[in-house]
């Protein structure tokens, strides 16, 4: 066990599957040399050589494009995007290929590739640096999304990711690269994929979260206990598949849902939520299931960022509002 | 011969004349009489599938379909040149280069049938399915090349697109990452001169697509793609290139799409008869059987008896592909993961539901 | 008035704007010579000139990238996606540009562009051409998605897009391109955007549904009328801005709610729609509202697509289920 | 002069040596003294600025900055060429040329500190903004170019984009579409050698940037980017090819950026102090400077009297700038459209019923 904040135990666990698997690559731009701009690829390069941890041009569509063709010669492409924000370049090969190359082959190829990628907003960048976009990828069929809020939660998650066989988008909560640290086991260990987690057991009402707002979400959680507010808080750990049991027993159980995401509301994960609470758990609802998303606008510059984010006050104006419904 | 044919010369590498005369002794491809048949017996084989299989759309026994009647020579003449280890990377116009590679006309049949079994090819390796988003394909092969490049597996990547697909950014993104690892891919662009309805000149201000090498460092060169020979050259001398190490080639092969663009497509709204009458003339086919009956490898009877022979053994596969079990619920389900999410799980229980309800009534 | 099929009634409206207006261009590949593929804008190059009624060279982000630019120099591009299943080379476009300049420039230059494509399913193409990927559009922030439904609707929005400010995303379903015709007046005229239309009263439930399976939602409104279910029938017509009075009047009446969508169910409209039920309609709520969505899979190729579809009857059967409930 | 530094030759634009002597009188730019002297200024109030941003960074006074300190030439000696109906189709590194067209330091301030009035630019026209995801800017620019020629409005479009930026699609697919159009634009990439830490051997294979052109049939040139002369002569004869309805031109302008690629940046990490020092003695300002003097234009007083002069009027601004209005909860939802949807107007009257909440608690 080593005291890890997120950069760490993500570089923890590209270094111990490049260690054990030949075939694991790590590579996108400033990813090699420089270790990436956030340095989580850092020292990998000296360690696995420059032909298993490299920069590539820049491009992103290159770099996924490339990581299908990669994944058909049986390798596991590691591709890391600079920003989610970026991604668009590539999110044709994403949605035209790396999802649906095992589907259109029969499962001839399989897509073993993860696709890492810093999203979220919070550390006052300027624009493209700070969305949310998780739902452009949940919605696709054929990949899997994880996010992981904590850096145990990374680490085991991003091993699982890379020994999946299928396409999983990775994207890591930027601002919580190094806002806390934690026991992170120094071997191998593996979260599953498609499970969440009940951070937190409550009985008056289900919060799920999942990334950054899981932080917001945890405070609030307090907050909310000083009021008298017992909160089941659910950390979903991954996106897509969505642990509906997890989230339906606990929604059966407290009879409210509060969802808190931080990208745009419009057809979000939020809306996803809503929809499971009244697919699974219709004649326990005492309360609307509500989402907290973000606002249907650009994430505002710096300046103006305040205003976006959600906040533990926030979380807890809507669980008071629910709670007292 | 990348030298000699530099794309900035603007000059073409031709062999085999349309009269089927070899015009350049200097740059004859070393392959045996034996291959030249061969090959010449497939780009006849292609046809014969091509043919047919646009007159069984017609019959309403298949889908849209895109032909490639015209393009015999520029996809088998440089596909011919694959060997098991290498991997073909089409766009969806090298029927040639499938069959090369073990691919069947069941396999064709399946695709533009309408079955993702058409992308299974039991009997190739190293044969990637048809790509439908133009160039994107072209990534791929960059991606693959580095795969074998990093593993010191033998075999050079053979992509394909057309002269549209040059526009694409993957086109650009493709070509620069290979050309920066160095890795072994051959670009082949099958120029028919045509993306659709676009011409060649709308679709870009260069002089020749051969050209857009120099922007990657690789060599580059344009080639007749009606001739077997110009083709096949080309083809071995890039694969020669890599071997040496010296990474990426991009070959233009100039040729005309006889056809329409798919069966749903109508040619006569952007280009003329004596157009097409011209390509007839240059046809890749023609060439090669003269060159062929001229140097007495081969008869018109030779073909005759061939060409029946062909037409007998697709009808009887065709008439056999129809038997093709029926396509199921969980096809639909069943490949998209490696393992089935309990999402789609319940989705497919779901229709299942229904079903049953709409049987109950009926 | 005349008897025109959509395909007809979209040329229209191209032909109109560009006869009204020079700031109007429509482009796109072989959308000028050829008149596209599906011959929506056939004879307009002949009648309005290869300048302004042109072919592209093949590239998805140059026919939108230089949409934007073009907007800044006054004009109002019209831009002809050949297939939605193609936007995504020019998707880094459209979300980071088209949806974010006028907010990025504080409104100094507004992207009045329209993009149409041909979306959805149901003509036994091969892959890529069947996707009905609505959602993608929607969560964008910035931009308008209009879908018509029916020949009429279709003319009066695309003008209204046309004429609109903002960048509007405009899908046209192609499997009604020439299923029926309708009276549609010869000159302008115009539909809102952001305004749903209720299709049918009824009593029972409301459906809600837009695009193609509007076709499908109205014959199952007569099937549901002869086993006694009172349907109320809504066509959205506009994804977003989403008319939330309309639909939430409704389901208040009704206290039911259906939605009928034919992408992927993930995240998509559908649970959208179910969340603007529990937001303006708990109380009112008799049933689960519900989704009717594709599954979250690859459209099957043509032989399989019949699985993938919803038809009248299985509208009805959801119907049924919801109003036993 | 685009013969005789075709790009295949390999051979740079260079006018002015790095100790300020005129080398190559043949493509001496028509430009006045005065003019020079104007841009002489212009370069060394931008790198006032510029130094001044990075230090009010370091202080804490505004957010992640992207410095241009080494590249006043490539971007003034190209941008100086624009005139009232150009355009300016920038990245984010052309300060200078911002600085050209009206844009002020308050404006480039504002964006660096976060806030999207900083792309109004109240002082400047046909100027758009920053652009962040790389080389998208460059189809804008062809856009732009059809727009000005299918309206028959003067004008000559300037995009910018970095070495790193050549590598991505949009930048294919923006020359491709401009040179099919003919359009008015010239592409001006800074190559300052980097992206970020990748150098440019390992971004692309073509021995340089300005032989890309050929692949769109336009014109290239490399020019020694820390040269006024040389990147202001090549663009004016790259805006006479366009004024003479050639269309477009590419110019690469060689660089170096001497400070880091954002104030985040640690260039320690890829590159060395030897390195830093060969471009330190390549400076432009440096260089055109000894011009000057030698020319008897300038003196070194009138430079120190002049950086003083700029250091203050530019701390006065700051100054100034700090006092800007703080940013409204409005000023999130206001300009995404042109009229507020319901949706918003509600999302924004839910975050003021909370934050009456969260008055009402405290
Ligand atoms: C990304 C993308 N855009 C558009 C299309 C529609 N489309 C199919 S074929 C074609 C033209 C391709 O021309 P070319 O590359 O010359 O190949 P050819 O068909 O001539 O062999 C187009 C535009 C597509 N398949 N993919
Ligand atoms: C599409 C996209 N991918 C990645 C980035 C992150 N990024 C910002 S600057 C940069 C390097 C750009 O290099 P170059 O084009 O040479 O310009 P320079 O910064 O040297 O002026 C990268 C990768 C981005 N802004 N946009
Ligand atoms: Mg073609
Ligand atoms: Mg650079």
């Amino acid at each position: 066990m080593t005291l890890m904040n997120m950069v760490q135990s993500i570089n923890s666990a590209l270094d111990i599957k490049l260690e054990e698997d030949p075939k694991v690559l790590s590579f996108g731009e400033d990813a090699g040399l420089e270790g990436g701009v956030f340095r989580v690829t850092e020292n990998l390069q000296k360690k696995h050589g420059e032909e298993r941890v490299f920069d590539t041009p820049l491009s992103e569509a290159g770099i996924i494009g490339s990581a299908v063709g990669m994944c058909m010669t049986g390798l596991r492409p590691v591709a890391e995007i600079q920003f989610s924000g970026f991604v668009y370049p590539a999110y044709d090969h994403i949605i035209s290929h790396a999802a649906r190359m095992h589907n259109r082959t029969r499962g001839r190829y399989d897509m073993s590739m993860v696709i890492r990628m810093p999203y979220g907003g919070g550390i006052k960048a300027i624009e493209h640096h700070s969305e949310s976009m998780e739902t452009l990828f949940a919605h696709v069929p054929g990949l899997k999304v994880v996010i992981p809020s904590t850096p145990y939660d990374a680490k085991g998650l991003l091993i699982s990711s890379i020994e999946s066989d299928d396409p999983i988008i990775y994207m890591e909560p930027k601002r919580l690269y190094r806002a806390m640290k934690q026991e992170v086991p120094d071997g191998k260990f593996q979260i599953d994929i498609g499970k969440a987690k009940i951070v937190q057991e409550g009985s008056d009402i289900t919060v799920v979260s999942y990334g950054a707002m899981m932080k917001e979400a945890r405070e609030a959680a307090i907050l909310a206990q000083k009021e008298g507010y017992s909160v089941e808080l659910i950390d979903l750990r991954t996106i897509y598949p969505l642990d509906r049991k997890t989230v339906a027993e606990s929604i059966r159980k407290t009879g409210r849902l509060l969802s808190v995401t931080e990208g745009p509301s419009f057809s979000g994960i939020g809306s996803e939520l809503v929809t499971l609470a009244n697919e699974e758990a219709f004649l326990s609802l005492e309360a609307p299931p509500t989402r907290l998303a973000g606002f249907d606008t650009i994430v505002p510059l710096p300046k103006g960022e305040h205003f976006y984010f959600h906040t533990a006050d926030r979380i807890l104006y809507e669980v008071e509002k629910l709670v007292k419904y | 011969m990348f030298t000699k044919y530099h794309p900035t010369k603007g000059e073409m590498l031709q062999i085999l004349s349309p009269e089927g005369k070899i015009i350049n002794t200097k740059f004859q491809p070393e392959i045996s009489t034996e291959k030249v048949l061969q090959a010449y017996k497939l780009m006849v084989y292609t046809r014969t599938v091509d043919l047919k299989t646009v007159s069984y759309q017609r019959q309403g026994r298949m889908y849209t379909y895109a032909p490639n009647f015209g393009q015999e020579a520029s996809m088998i003449g440089t596909g011919f040149h694959m060997n098991q280890e290498d991997w073909l990377v089409p766009s969806y116009r090298e029927m040639g280069a499938f069959f090369h590679r073990g691919v069947t006309p069941t396999d064709i049949w399946l695709y533009w049938g309408g079955h993702e079994d058409g992308a299974k090819f039991p009997k190739a390796t190293n044969t990637l399915p048809i790509s439908v988003p133009i160039a994107s394909q072209i990534i791929h092969a960059a991606g693959i090349g580095y795969g074998l490049k990093l593993q010191k597996q033998k075999g050079i990547v053979y992509t394909y697109f057309g002269d549209g697909g040059t526009s694409e950014g993957d086109f650009h993104a493709g070509l620069n990452f290979a050309s920066v690892w160095k890795a072994p891919v051959i670009f082949i662009c099958q120029n028919n001169q045509y993306a659709i309805s676009l011409r060649q000149e709308k679709q870009m201000a260069s002089s020749n697509i051969a050209i857009k090498s120099l922007a990657y460092g690789m060599p580059g060169i344009q080639v007749d793609g009606n001739d077997f020979f110009a083709c096949y050259s080309a083809t071995q001398k890039a694969a020669q290139h890599i071997e040496e190490g010296k990474g990426p080639v991009l070959i233009e092969a100039l040729t005309y799409r006889r056809g329409a663009h798919t069966t749903a497509d109508d040619p006569s709204r952007y280009r003329s008869k004596e157009e097409e009458k011209i390509w007839e003339e240059k046809d890749p086919i023609l060439r090669l059987k003269r060159y062929l009956v001229a140097q007495k490898l081969w008869s018109e009877e030779d073909d005759t008896k061939l060409t029946q022979q062909y037409e007998e053994e697709v009808e009887a596969e065709f008439l056999e592909y129809e038997k093709y079990p029926p396509y199921e619920l969980n096809d639909v389900f069943q490949y998209l993961y490696n393992t089935m999410p309990d999402d789609l799980v319940k989705q497919k229980q779901e229709y299942e539901k229904y079903l049953a309800w709409k049987e109950s009534r009926s």
